[in-house]
């Protein structure tokens, strides 16, 4: 779950790491009144979880409060890769001397965290790490003591400070570790942390990501992912509800399949065959035929879609099970679109004649099956 | 022969009381799996399919000296189990739990190397070694006993080249489901070790999805170490969009970071053949 | 630092370890209020930190809040080994199946944390442990994962538990296990924590010391150390304040030396030769003369002191700044009774020198030194 | 000859910019120690007595390839220096620094066992091979070469009867203060073990007090395994009451645990010949 930039300055700023003072507005109004408890210049930023809100114009300066409203105004009517945006965060505007890096992620052949720094902040960090592998600082962290305040010092030193900014940014990394571990944070990044005209540092950045999987010991956020999280498609909301795995992709053909694997296997032989999928959606193992019927009113519901393609490889999951979803969905949605299916494995012969009884073509070829769905989907035309 | 498990695996079962750990209990038995036991806090003193449950895995490890274990447990309590297991004796534990939180994996993976313990998981089908021994979820009919081991990151992807295979004549000697989830006990590099060493495997299969570097690494060590023996891979998730996470934890593209491209390009130079489609895999075994 | 039965008991509450419903009362109205809001049968306890107040009479029963009310007015006007009691601890009385015990401390030899837990609890657990060491269940403590929750089960079932009551068990031990470590405790247990008559579980008594050395981590209690805790006698406040370690022995010679394990072989000196310490004084390494002087003055303001031995063996210590201390002492404070003084190491020439010319002879030898100590404390008459 | 340093010993001072630093590395260096850096975060680039500073161990590694370590950074902070010594090759870690919580000390125990580093400390005077280096805090007029070890709870009790020895012409091989804390990195069987091996060395003196049972686990090693030197004892603490902390963390008598009597009695049991008085030890080294 990622949050916003403001929630994750907030937490920094609780966790004692500099960060700008500033303030969230969701008017123009707001925005301007928010300006006037803060120092000017001002920044303007729009609060989108999508990257790349920067070279959308969702940053603004300003140098008077009047001037904060109107940049306020300006992006709260903006669209930023098709999410409208509906809070704005106004912030001093500081003088910058030299930004950095500094993140913690997780190493998966090492099997642990690890810390993230470079000396060039402000970019993507995967491009440096891409052209310049010597500007990065990887230390892995051993998960038994986690990040020793010593281990903050030495990278503070190998991004090339010393005396007292070593120890200084020693200690915001340390924070930032103990925070990042504290709300169990799959990535938890300062980029840019920058370094201030007189020597400080201060975190102008901020992105905190949580694993999705230990919302549990995180009961407010968990309350806020399904409540506040502005950014979601009414199908996306849908699939968290039912725990179901959604995603929305640009093509016209929807997808229904059990396992993550064999689902995107699927939109990748779609795509094989000249096809664009609309979605992926992984009904995962054993669903009931409940489940199967969600996840079709979850896809249908998508205007681009036109022609729906369910792969069902029964192992837990019943291909009768699956044969009663989709008869359960016909009758309560109505299934208006073209629709493929490809149905084999456990109770195959069942959960075909269901199918077959209720005039529906049942397919046992996945590729035949996509082949058949690339070409439905151009018949209807797009 | 085959890896990690064949037929005189001891195995128990944690969390053999929950809906999942009964019935999955009941197939391992009927594949003709050794579960000699089962846990459950709490449940101590009743039986599941005739196996006596216990509530502590030192209680069932006195009884019964497993060396493997399954678990089911819900994922806030999955961490504890595998440490259960572990500090019990138990050398291959298999992970089926899925929404495990990473930190609590990294800390079992942690205690595991000191151990020396085999993790397979977690969010894993599971590992099936054909006819001796399927400690996983995995439906049995689509495997039989041969010569190609399997390594994967996905569950019905494996089941879909396993049921591929079968129908062409080609048998399995070990199919491993390494887990969904960015953090495993068990990466591509340590099987591909194990099959190396196995004489009854004469060929690899190496399932891959997006996200993170390990079939990178894989084909590094392949091409590094001169691996001896042919190796067939997939790899899922060529039209998956930055950023955002096609159903396994793990399958996530980050900034340019575990994209198909970057596995296909790197397993293609490592000398290793790249199936398009899952179906071409069991052409290429064949034909080459 | 020792915590009250009731703000160990607080804590557990408060960190979900079911204790028996009870109220604190500095008076026996206060006391009958707070049993008005329990359900009778009462216990009212002593609230002090000497061990074995039950034996000295601390510990009372009521069936009725008039009861109660006499049973605290009781206690309160006690004295358990010379401390006032000046607060009772009302609770409701439980009904007892069966005392356990379980607690948390620590192995030198394994440098560890160690969980001791025993089916008989509810006496002194050291005595347990000596006469059937069978009956105790430890289990060390992996520093680097703490008590893991199978461990706690573990524990639970060699003390003779199985099925839900295990569980239940293992859930309370996890949660003391975690309660310790946050409050840095040497020692926390529950002893006894008793099966109630319906199966469950209950903390009857609890005890916590937390490491003295922690407490720059827990600011609440160092302040309470300070202020609030009422058994401390006036040296030994007087000590604390001064980062003097002072313990109040039964004799008659007041001592004072440089570091613990000289002082201790000092006290045991004096007692080899017939004598009685009145006390341990560590002025600890490198004392400086103001140091010397409050020390000095603690001790003789203790009125059992008759004798005062001052024994300092010089290495980061200097006996000039000692002897600087001393006539500083008998400047300010006035040195009525009789000294004794041995002096050695680092600047020892001049150190004599100084006392020498103002009246007072220095000895050499502990031994000699110790004997002429006990030879002046039994002049003076007891 | 000696044990754990010698005149080879290369030595960093951690926390050289502090008062007690500063005070001893002038001392250590004055007896001959080879203090070859100090390091103090946020110093970097000063000197201490012309030691240079750094504000890593990591970078005075990279320069002076130290094998010791001595610490006097203040308690909150102690731990943390211990990990960097550690984590970046040193060996020997001498912890002056007294109050740290016992928490931390167990954490650093840990890590010390995994890396196989020796560590004295906390709350110790440090430890001294006569005439040849001196890692600690101990006046080094009283001590000479020769060959009596010494292992000690006890700083002063140590000079006390270090200077006795002196006085009558004793010698010693290394004194070692293990310190006055309930955790400790070395404890008595560990110096015995040392002591056995070095040649120098041809008596020892225990010097034990009141709390824990490390004296006692000493005598039982002693007896069991027939330790082929002698071993002269002093027990400190005979007239200390219970549940008191007698100035060290580590004095106390919890409950009927760790008194001096217990003490005693197992050390006489074992062989080892207990001294009333401290004057008394000179007097059995030299007439038995």
């Amino acid at each position: 779950m990622k949050l916003f930039e403001y929630e994750a300055k907030n937490l920094l700023t609780n966790h004692g790491i500099p960060t700008p003072k500033g303030e969230l507005a969701t008017t123009p109004t707001q925005a301007q009144k928010a300006a006037e408890k803060l120092k000017p210049p001002y920044a303007i930023k729009a609060q989108v979880l999508v990257a790349g809100r920067g070279k959308a114009g969702g940053i603004l300066f300003a140098n008077s409060t009047e001037e904060a409203k109107k940049a306020a105004e300006k992006i709260l009517n903006m669209q930023i890769k098709g999410i409208p945006v509906k809070s704005v965060w106004i912030e001093e505007k500081i003088n910058i001397k030299k930004e950095l890096y500094f993140g913690i992620t997780t190493d998966r052949f090492s099997q642990s965290y690890v810390a993230v720094a470079s000396a060039s902040g402000g970019m993507d960090i995967e491009e440096v790490a891409e052209k310049h592998p010597e500007k990065i600082v990887k230390t892995t962290i051993n998960p038994l003591y986690g990040l020793h305040p010593f281990q903050a010092r030495q990278i503070a030193r190998k991004i090339g400070y010393s005396s007292n900014q070593l120890s200084e940014l020693g200690r915001i990394f340390e924070k930032l570790y103990t925070l990042g571990m504290q709300y169990d944070s799959e990535l938890i990044e300062m980029n840019p942390i920058v370094e201030t005209a007189d020597g400080n540092f201060m975190a102008a950045d901020a992105r905190i990501i949580i694993d999705d999987n230990s919302l549990f010991r995180h009961q407010e956020y968990k309350k806020r992912l399904l409540e506040g999280n502005s950014e979601l498609s009414q199908q996306e909301l849908e699939a968290m509800k039912s725990g179901l795995a959604y995603v929305k992709l640009n093509g016209n053909i929807g997808v229904v399949g059990n396992g993550a694997g064999l689902v995107m296997a699927t939109l990748d032989t779609i795509q094989y065959y000249g096809g664009k999928p609309a979605n992926f959606l992984d009904v995962g193992g054993g669903a009931a035929s409940e489940t199967i019927a969600a996840a079709l009113k979850i896809v249908l519901s998508d205007p681009d879609v036109k022609t729906l393609f369910i792969n069902i490889l029964g192992g837990i999951t019943r291909c009768d099970e699956v044969a009663h979803g989709i008869l359960e969905a016909k009758a309560k949605v109505g299934i208006a679109k073209p629709i493929v299916i490809r149905l084999v494995g456990t109770n195959e012969q069942e959960g075909k004649r269901i199918l077959t009884e209720a005039g529906i073509h049942v397919l046992e070829s996945m590729e035949e099956a996509a082949q058949k769905a690339v070409q439905t989907s151009k018949q209807g035309g797009n | 022969m085959g890896i990690i498990i064949d037929k005189n695996t001891r195995a128990i079962v944690q969390g053999i009381t929950g809906t999942q750990g009964t019935f999955h209990a009941k197939l391992m038995l009927e594949y003709g799996t050794k579960i000699v036991a089962g846990t459950s806090p709490g449940k101590g003193g009743t039986h599941v399919h005739g196996i006596p449950v216990y509530d502590t895995v030192e209680e069932a490890q006195e009884k019964h000296s497993a060396n493997a274990s399954i678990i089911f447990v819900p994922a806030p309590f999955a961490a504890d189990a595998a440490f259960e297991a572990m500090e019990n004796g138990i050398t291959t534990i298999v992970i089926i739990t899925e929404h495990i939180p990473i930190k609590d994996a990294i800390s079992v993976m942690a205690r595991a190397k000191q151990l020396n313990t085999t993790v397979i998981g977690p969010n894993t089908p599971g590992i099936i070694t054909p006819e001796q021994c399927k400690l996983g979820i995995m439906p049995s009919h689509i495997f039989k006993s041969g010569n190609v081991g399997m390594i994967s990151r996905s569950g019905t992807l494996t089941y879909e080249i396993a049921a591929g295979l079968t129908k062409n004549g080609i048998g399995q000697s070990t199919c491993l489901g390494l887990g969904g989830d960015p953090i495993t006990g068990l990466n591509f590099i340590d099987a591909l070790k194990m099959f190396e060493k196995d004489a009854s495997t004469q060929a690899i299969i190496l399932i891959g999805e997006i996200g993170g570097n390990l079939e990178e690494l894989a084909a590094q060590y392949i091409a590094k170490e001169k691996y001896p023996k042919p190796v067939v891979a997939f790899i899922a998730g060529r039209s998956a969009p930055p950023g955002k996470r096609m159903g396994h934890a793990g399958a996530i593209v980050m900034g340019k970071v575990g994209t198909a491209e970057s596995k296909i390009q790197a397993l293609t130079e490592a000398g290793v053949k790249v199936a398009d489609k899952p179906s071409d895999i069991a052409r290429i075994l064949m034909h080459g």
